[in-house]
């Protein structure tokens, strides 16, 4: 006898029942966790116009931060240096270097060097590098360890959960100021507790409503 | 870090093409939406970062303009080299707030329509052709006796001393002044009573000031400066006797009208006459004033009678008559003798000896051109083409001139005839020097290089000369001379502060000749036939000059509340009597008719718009709009100077108005101007408020049981900072400054006619005027300035899905834009009515409409808006954010009264507006909360609105009390 | 005429006049208007909404392309025509599952003839309704924010919103109202398959009659998730448009802010709904020669809703009245003035001519029996009730502060949108037509005297009592 | 309809109501289990006659509209409480008041979703492959006949005792239906 509709149809059912609610569920976790900046930008690690090394730079020889992103204890931004802080150095050092051939071309011309943004947060949200510093946040929790990056990669998501989930909770993440700059601390080895840090004046207590960081 | 793009041109750095190109980076980040990747984004660091310079830190530097000889001292923001914004400098005598003008400057700076480059007989050409060609003019100029040179209203002393190089060079040259802002009648006023060669200026300070004819607070004189003090006048601590008094006699409602204590509309043409019967009356009460006639009617009116009874009660020099530039210069005249004899000059009336002596008007100008003895013709930063009355017929005489030269910041009507055009530098491109009626002087820095090939004026007269010198070596060799020794660092202590602290014009107190008045005092003899036509420099874009401001042609007129356009405006029974409808009336107000507005053989044809308290036959024409060659902006609206005459620029009877079957749509932004008796601007006279300072109270629509309670616990604000806010109403004079300074500040789109039409304007701060609609010729009309007020128990918070709008924990209504998906409710749910919804992508639409300028002077801490989203007043909360941090960073965390200001506080001439933490018992802002005239408007809704208002106060004037 | 009249068994009320003889009868002239050959005048009229629809689903895409602006909206109407509409559209979808359910539970057998139709039509309503909060905001690209998901912003809805309840009462009605019609459709679908020639027919059919084979033991389940389901839907459909109401209830706005709402709301939307209802079904009747199934008994009862709604809903209009002079409270005392006498009196008169005068003439039998008054009457209630919406709407344009007021003049795209939708809906009611049962044949068949046991064939003659077919009345 | 095929079911047709109905008395007293009796409509007793008692489904969509208010409660406490506490209009974060128009709704869409699936779970539906659908006798089971089927797989099955049993129900037509 012929059938409108075979057999293993009658089967379709149980599939549909166990099937759907298992997309379904892998959809959002799909969309969570695949749409989102963990996946999407964490490690985004575009190519520089000049070969930099921070692992060089700041991890080898030691260099504080502070001495190129001179501005990030008093200003929003963490400047990117101008050439001439380069220059400050390379002018006797590797003074030939062809890597550094760019750099020396900016400092004779004047015009910028046009390095890839890392780090990158929508317009609409407005970080302060100054009152993270000043509060004993280290470079370290929002950049990773850069004095071990050859070549700079976003080691964080900078999603908007990730950043409440500091604000909720600022605690672990806080370090004496003196140690900001200092990739290797880690304030829960050390035994840090803000409650306890002499040179703290203020708890900190970081915003959590939308005006903090939407304007 | 997308700021920081910019910086890769700065004021240090002024490579033009530079600065350009960061623009462009800089648009092209603000145009990336949130997309699943980031959008890939360069970081542009300066090759070399100029000292003390950081990026996306803004800085402040001070300098100075003038429109039409009103100086005002500036403190202007540049942000990674940007100006975005632009203040009042307070250490400057002559500021107090800021004007609607001022704050507007800093766009036009970006006007893409600004002149770029020099033109020759229409043809663009080289700068260097330009250089040479002005290299070779003293040749072909020769002695100077066809040499006519045309200026504006520049009181500079570095122009005046170039302009005595000029007369050296060639001694036979003659000087002409023309300014659509200017003050050629009150001139030749204070000529005919014999004071020459003096500038002059009211402070606001007089217990009765008279206005005829004169709007101190709006488009004439030190405005800023007078509405500071006059608002100060008007404190309700003050005793009686020194509390001010305003009357005003007008034509058509101007802002100072419309503050009026009281006011009597009547024709222009019939002012005079009743300074006359006031001079009359002050003769009777005892005063030094000629023998006058008057009309019999305006000598009998109780008004003048009260007025001249209330000028003789007071302490003599204690009051101030002014004239208003309307009037012709036999009313100014009888001004100054009226001020002489109540002791005014040297008090309320205070002169400095300054500007060269020598200058013509623009009718001489004309005569000579005439006769063919003008062979060269300079005309400065002025468009007489466009404004100077029709009768002179000055466009076609200037180009029979063999030789014109035009300088100006738009190559507008006047560049458009010229010979040569050369493009004026923007004066936040310029340096310069300004001294200020009052007699000081400060000196004008640029924030920027000039954007385009330009020359600034001092350094196109040092040009005529022959020489080449840059601004700012002209400015440095003026003063120079006036102190000995450690001049930089003098200097230095200028450019910082913003004044120059010597060589203050010396003041002086003239004396007055009387003779000729009573022989040139001219009455009417009998009522004119016909309408008369009172033309009006409009209260946002002036003579015209501020036409291609997309901010202030959105501006609604403090009165009418008409954007884009001018529009003949007439009294309810005017109207009635023309044949129009009363379109106040209608349910579609914005829907009005055109009508033929002619005299002379001359007709306008412009739409007819009902304003209580013009006064009757009168109709008023905004001067200003309507230009050929203004830019896109500046089209819209229509021109009326081909109406006027020379003789009487400003009055002229006779008119005839014929309706017109075509309808015309106006954008009027507030289309319903009765109050309904709601109780949202209270007020009561300073007599009933001694009586009863409570009186705000009686207004309340439920007793206060009734409204306290809440279903809930009571509402928890923990924040070590409350912010609050107060507006006086008792000192607010409606001028809009707020509104344009918040617009600057916060990144607020404008969005042109067609939306204005349909009520979708932006602005976050509005100013709401009432007025009863149905009077005719009297008005009073009461202001309230009008943004979010962060209401404790926000309505709009609790209808948003998404949760967009939320409080936060200083009491601020916030609004996260990038959260919001534009439901609207919020909006319907707002019982003020204060949330601005995008319902175009009005941000790229002003992209498309102003080039890359728009971006440039966006405020890089105020987030721009997407289409789709709803927006409103923050209280400044990126300045609130910044304080805050620094205030962590440095210190303890608390914010000192006083550091936050929020733009529309910083921007108020009037000082009406308070801003602070009310946690803090003795802020400012605490303060002014427990003033018993405060209250809080709707307050029956229980919002406990954290904007809160302080009743208006009036001080009739007892005789005059009605009934 | 000779008449044959089917009476309840149970009160021997006429159930239906001139039946099938059997139930094959039934059947034939149920899937009569699926087996025609199409006929020219379905073309015309789906062709014809086909291209409204169209011009909705154009008119929308240039909206999202270019903003709400496109709207006449502004700042105090912040809400036009889009809010309008599906007031109105969710009001029109609240008649089939109240019919359906409703009567269902109160065991109003005269519901079967129309049930699947008013279904049907609650069903294409919501579709339309939904379709405008939707596209209405401004970003419609991030509107799944309003849904409950985790996400890497940690961000959440907030349910404080009636918005928020609203998209969870109109899109679970939607979910919950096709559940309910497509459970009613199953044993008619099967019919179709059962029947069709056509393999293409055939196969669809089979698909969505999911197997279905008439057993008792089905029955049995089936009967109770339907009993179940009229259950659940009775107290969805008054919780719908009392949250529908909340949304402007909850708010503050003078006009809105009233707690009268929910159950006037509630009352509009019956109203509204019986409305379309008998401006569709008195013209299908007629086309698809249902006369006999959809009987002038059928039409007495629902004009008879009508005209008790109607006196609700005027009932209501009065009240508010009162109430906003009685509460003493002056801005709502104005909203309600500016109604009837403001800038936008037409509207409201509009409204009360069409929703309280003209029904009035429904206490006449004799309009209650004319079909072409009955037509004219439920056109004037569908633009009375969308007048109502509109009123409600438009007292945005004057609330507290003067300074505000402002008027809403609608666009070429607002009327795009409004006559698009209704091209939409008759688009959706065209297919539905042809291709699907138009009336519920089991619950025919299962109200037919025969389909009682202990029928005695001879008790079904019409001649004991002959019938004047308008005997009984709705209760 | 070739003879090898496996016979799935016996039919017989019957007319009215009262015929299957009596007839289903029968079939509930002998001793076969897999059988049915289909109607074009819901006949009701029917069941009762065939000797089922009650749907269970009551209890079954009565425990998923609690489970759905219960977690749409709970879901909005934890979203206004814990996961994303923000201060709207100064209410307090637990606004319970607020939360029960949304628990009522996914109430109702539990129940409704659970009773539409439940039927369909409890009538192992849909189940597309049927050879009682291809009978052309069958086919008219959903327009005006009723028939009893009585399975092949019923232990008690015999072909032709079975359809003999059919006729002497009264059934006016009966036959094999073959898969």
């Amino acid at each position: 006898m012929t059938h409108m509709f075979p057999r293993w149809t009658n089967h379709l059912p149980t599939a549909v029942a166990v099937g759907v609610p298992l997309l379904g569920v892998a959809v959002v976790l799909g969309v969570y966790y695949f749409f989102s900046p963990y996946y999407t930008d964490v490690g985004y690690e575009p190519t520089q116009p000049v070969p930099y090394s921070h692992a060089l730079h700041a991890g080898e020889m030691g260099m504080d931060c502070r001495y190129c992103h001179n501005t990030v204890e008093y200003a929003a931004h963490a400047a990117v240096p101008p050439t001439s802080t380069c220059l400050n150095c390379h002018k006797y050092v590797k003074a030939n270097s062809e890597k550094l051939s760019l750099v020396r071309q900016s400092g004779e011309t004047g015009e910028p060097i046009p390095w890839v943004k890392i780090h990158q947060l929508p317009d609409y949200a407005y970080f302060n590098h100054s009152a993270h510093v000043g509060a004993g946040v280290g470079c370290v929790s929002c950049h990773g360890r850069v004095d071990q990056m050859e070549e700079v990669w976003l080691h964080e998501p900078l999603s908007m959960g990730w950043c409440l989930d500091c604000h909720r909770n600022p605690e672990p993440h806080l370090r004496p100021v003196s140690e900001v700059t200092n990739m290797a601390y880690d304030p829960v080895a050390a035994g840090y507790d803000p409650s306890e840090d002499p040179n703290r004046t203020r708890e900190v207590n970081p915003p959590v409503h939308c005006a903090g960081c939407h304007r | 870090m997308t700021r920081e793009t910019i910086s890769a041109a700065g004021p240090h750095n002024p490579g033009r093409r530079n600065f350009l190109s960061a623009v462009g980076a800089t648009v092209a980040s603000l145009q990336t939406a949130a997309c699943i990747r980031k959008p890939y984004e360069k970081i542009l660091p300066y090759a070399e970062r100029p000292e003390d310079l950081v990026p996306g830190e803004a800085r402040h530097y001070a300098t100075v303009w003038n429109v039409g000889g009103a100086v005002q001292g500036l403190l202007v923001r540049s942000t990674d080299g940007r100006p975005t914004k632009v203040d009042g400098n307070p250490n400057h005598p002559m500021t107090g707030g800021s004007t609607i003008w001022a704050q507007a400057s800093v766009l036009s700076l970006y006007d893409p329509e600004r002149s770029k480059e020099p033109v020759r007989e229409g043809e663009g050409v080289s700068p260097d052709e330009a250089v040479g060609f002005l290299k070779k003019l003293p040749d072909e100029i020769g002695d100077g006796s066809g040499l006519a040179v045309v200026v504006p209203e520049l009181p500079s002393p570095t122009a005046d001393r170039l302009w005595e190089d000029i007369r050296a060079k060639y001694p036979k040259a003659e000087l002409y002044r023309f300014d659509g802002a200017g003050t050629d009648h009150a001139r030749a006023g204070a000529a005919m009573v014999g004071i020459e060669g003096a500038a002059w200026t009211t402070d606001g300070t007089p217990t009765v000031i008279a206005a005829f004819d004169a709007d101190p607070i709006g488009t004439e004189g030190d405005t800023t400066a007078f509405t500071k003090a006059f608002a100060a006048g008007r404190d309700p601590n003050r005793k009686p006797a020194e509390a001010n008094r305003l009357y005003v006699v007008e034509p058509h409602v101007s802002i100072t009208g419309s503050n009026a204590d009281h006011r009597m509309a009547v024709k222009g043409s019939e002012v005079g006459d009743f300074l006359a019967a006031l001079a009359h009356h002050l003769k009777k009460g005892g005063l030094n004033v000629p023998t006058l006639d008057a009309p019999k009617d305006k000598l009998d009116s109780k008004f003048v009678k009260a007025l001249a009874k209330d000028l003789l009660s007071r302490k003599r020099g204690s009051t101030i008559v002014m004239v208003g530039e309307r009037q012709p210069a036999h009313v100014h005249a009888l001004g100054f003798v009226l001020n002489e004899a109540l002791g005014n000059f040297g008090k309320t009336l205070r002169f400095t000896k300054q500007g060269p002596t020598e200058v013509g008007a623009l009718s001489d100008l004309v005569r000579r051109m005439n006769d063919g003895s003008v062979k060269q013709l300079v005309v400065m930063g002025s468009n007489p083409v466009y404004e100077a009355p029709a009768d002179l017929n000055f466009g076609e005489l200037f180009q029979k001139v063999p030789l014109t030269i035009h300088l100006g910041l738009y190559r507008d009507e006047t560049g458009r005839l010229a010979t040569w055009h050369i493009p004026q530098s923007h004066y936040l491109e310029s340096w310069g020097d300004l001294r200020a009626r009052e007699g000081t002087t400060a000196i004008q820095q640029p924030l920027v290089a000039p954007l385009y090939p330009s020359l600034s004026p001092i350094e196109f007269m040092a040009r005529l000369t022959g020489a080449e010198s840059k601004g700012y070596d002209l400015v440095r060799a003026t003063h120079q001379g006036a102190i000995s020794g450690g001049f930089d660092k003098r200097w230095q202590r200028w450019l910082h502060d913003g004044v120059v602290d010597v060589g203050q014009a010396p003041s002086f107190v003239p004396s007055v000749k009387t003779d000729g008045l009573a022989a040139a005092y001219k009455f009417r003899a009998e009522r004119a036939q016909g309408l008369e036509l009172a033309f009006v420099r409009d209260n946002a874009v002036l003579d015209g000059r501020f036409g291609n401001s997309p901010w202030l042609q959105e501006l609604p007129d403090p009165i009418t509340k008409i954007a884009w356009d001018n529009a003949a405006v007439v009294s309810p029974n005017t109207a009635e009597k023309i044949g129009v409808p009363n379109n106040l009336e209608q349910s579609s107000v914005r829907d009005t008719v055109m009508v033929d507005v002619s005299v002379g053989g001359e007709t306008v044809r412009l739409p007819v718009w009902v304003q209580p308290g013009t006064a009757e036959d009168v109709v008023v024409l905004s001067l200003g709009y309507g230009r050929k060659h203004g830019g896109k902006f500046a089209k819209s609206g229509f021109d009326v100077n081909s109406l006027r005459t020379a003789e009487s620029p400003y009055i002229r009877s006779g008119a005839k108005v014929t309706p017109t079957r075509k309808g015309y749509a106006v954008a009027c932004m507030q289309p319903e101007a009765s109050m309904h008796d709601r109780p949202i601007v209270r007020d009561a006279t300073r007599g009933d408020f001694t009586d009863e300072p409570n009186f705000v109270e009686k207004f309340e629509v439920m007793d206060e049981d009734h409204v306290a309670s809440l279903l809930w616990d009571e509402p928890e604000y923990t924040a070590e900072h409350q912010w609050a806010l107060t507006i006086d109403l008792n000192s607010c004079v409606g001028c809009g400054s707020c509104t344009v300074a918040c617009q600057a500040e916060n990144n607020i789109p404008w969005v042109g006619k067609e939306d204005a039409l349909k009520g979708r304007e932006m602005h976050w701060i509005r100013i709401d005027r009432y007025f009863e609609p149905k009077h005719s010729d009297q008005v009073e009309v009461r202001y309230q300035p009008m943004a979010c007020v962060q209401c404790e128990t926000a309505p709009c918070e609790n209808v948003c899905p998404v949760g967009a709008t939320v409080h936060g924990p200083e009491g601020l209504n916030n609004m996260a834009y990038n959260r919001c998906i534009g439901t609207r409710y919020c909006s319907n749910n707002c019982p003020y009515k204060v949330r601005r919804f995008n319902f175009f992508h009005y941000t790229v639409r002003n992209d498309a409409d102003y080039g890359m300028g728009i971006a440039m002077q966006r405020n890089p801490d105020v987030t721009v808006r997407y289409r789709g989203v709803m927006e409103k007043c923050t209280y400044c909360v990126q300045r609130i954010n910044k304080a805050r941090i620094h205030a962590k960073v440095n210190g303890d965390g608390i914010i000192p009264d006083g550091t936050v200001k929020t733009a529309c506080q910083e921007a108020c001439p009037a000082d009406c507006i308070t801003f602070g933490n009310i946690r803090d018992p003795d802020s400012k802002v605490s303060h002014t909360r427990e003033d018993p005239r405060n209250y809080a408007v709707l307050s029956e809704l229980n919002l406990r609105p954290r904007t809160t208002y302080l009743a208006k106060l009036t001080n009739p004037n007892p005789d005059l009390a009605e009934g | 005429m000779d008449m044959r009249v089917s009476r309840d068994p149970v009160d021997r009320r006429p159930l239906l006049v001139n039946p099938p003889t059997d139930y094959n009868g039934v059947t034939e002239a149920v899937a009569a208007p699926i087996e025609w050959k199409t006929p020219m005048g379905w073309w015309i009229f789906f062709l014809v909404s086909a291209v409204f629809a169209a011009m909705y689903a154009g008119s929308t895409a240039y909206l999202i392309w270019e903003g709400t602006g496109i709207w006449g909206l502004n700042v105090p109407v912040a809400w036009g025509w889009a809010i309008v509409n599906f007031v109105f559209w969710v009001g029109i979808g609240h008649a089939g599952t109240l019919i359906s359910a409703v009567l269902f539970l109160f065991r109003q057998k005269w519901r079967t003839s129309i049930n699947r139709f008013s279904e049907a039509m609650t069903i294409f309503a919501v579709v339309c309704a939904l379709s405008f909060p939707t596209i209405h905001v401004g970003r419609i690209w991030l509107l799944y924010w309003v849904f409950p998901v985790p996400n890497q912003m940690g961000a959440w809805p907030q349910f404080r919103s009636p918005l928020l309840w609203d998209v969870f009462a109109v899109s679970i009605y939607g979910t919950v109202s096709v559940l309910f019609w497509y459970t009613g459709l199953v044993p008619d679908l099967a019919t179709m398959r059962d029947r069709v020639k056509s393999k293409v027919a055939k196969f669809a059919y089979g698909i969505f009659a999911l197997g279905w084979t008439g057993s008792t033991r089905h029955w049995r389940h089936y009967e109770t998730a339907y009993m179940l389901l009229a259950g659940l839907a009775t107290p969805l459909v008054l919780s719908v448009h009392s949250v529908v109401s909340f949304d402007f209830a909850v708010s503050q706005l003078p006009g809105w802010h009233t707690t009268i709402f929910p159950p006037y709301f509630v009352a509009g939307a019956i109203f509204s709904g019986f409305g379309m209802v008998l401006t569709l079904m008195l013209v299908s009747r007629v086309i698809f020669k249902l006369e006999h199934i959809v009987t002038m008994h059928h039409l007495d009862n629902m004009a008879k809703v009508v005209l008790l709604t109607g006196m609700i809903v005027g009932y209501a209009y009065g009240m508010e009245f009162f109430i906003a002079w009685y509460g003493g409270n002056e801005y709502e005392m104005f909203a309600f003035i500016n109604r009837a006498f403001g800038p936008y009196w037409w509207a409201y008169w509009s409204m009360v001519s069409c929703n309280v005068l003209i029904p009035q003439v429904l206490w006449f039998k004799t309009i209650r029996h004319n079909v072409a008054a009955l037509f004219v009457l439920s056109i004037f209630v569908n633009i009375g009730m969308w007048f109502e919406r509109y009123v409600i709407v438009i007292t945005l344009s004057r609330d507290f502060l003067p300074s505000s007021w402002d008027m809403f003049y609608p666009t070429v795209w607002d009327w795009a949108a409004l006559l698009g939708s209704f091209g939409l809906f008759f688009t959706l009611f065209s297919l539905f037509v042809r291709f699907l049962p138009m009336v519920a044949m089991a619950e025919v068949k299962s109200v037919m005297p025969e389909s009682d046991p202990h029928h005695e064939p001879d008790e079904t003659e019409a001649a004991k009592q002959p019938a004047t077919a308008t005997a009984g009345g709705a209760s | 309809m070739s003879s090898s095929n496996k016979v799935f079911a016996a039919i017989g047709e019957f007319s009215t109501v009262k015929e299957i109905w009596h007839a289903c008395e029968k079939v509930r007293d002998s001793e076969f289990t897999k059988w049915d009796a289909h109607t074009p409509f819901p006949v009701h007793g029917l069941e009762h006659a065939m000797g089922m008692g009650r749907s269970r489904l009551p209890f079954f969509v009565f425990a998923m509209g609690i489970t759905g208010a219960a977690g749409a409660f709970a879901l909005q406490s934890w979203i206004s409480t814990t996961a994303y506490p923000i201060i709207i209009a100064a209410k307090p974060y637990f606004s319970w008041q607020a939360f029960i128009p949304v628990t009522f709704e996914v109430m109702v869409l539990f129940s409704a979703g659970s009773a539409v699936l439940g039927m369909l779970f409890l009538n192992r539906l849909p189940r597309w492959w049927n050879p009682l659908l291809e009978s052309e006798t069958f086919k008219q089971v959903t327009n005006n006949k009723f028939i009893i089927s009585i399975e092949a797989s019923d232990p008690k099955f015999d072909p032709d005792e079975t359809q003999e049993f059919l006729r002497s129900l009264g059934a006016s037509k009966v036959e094999l239906v073959e898969e």
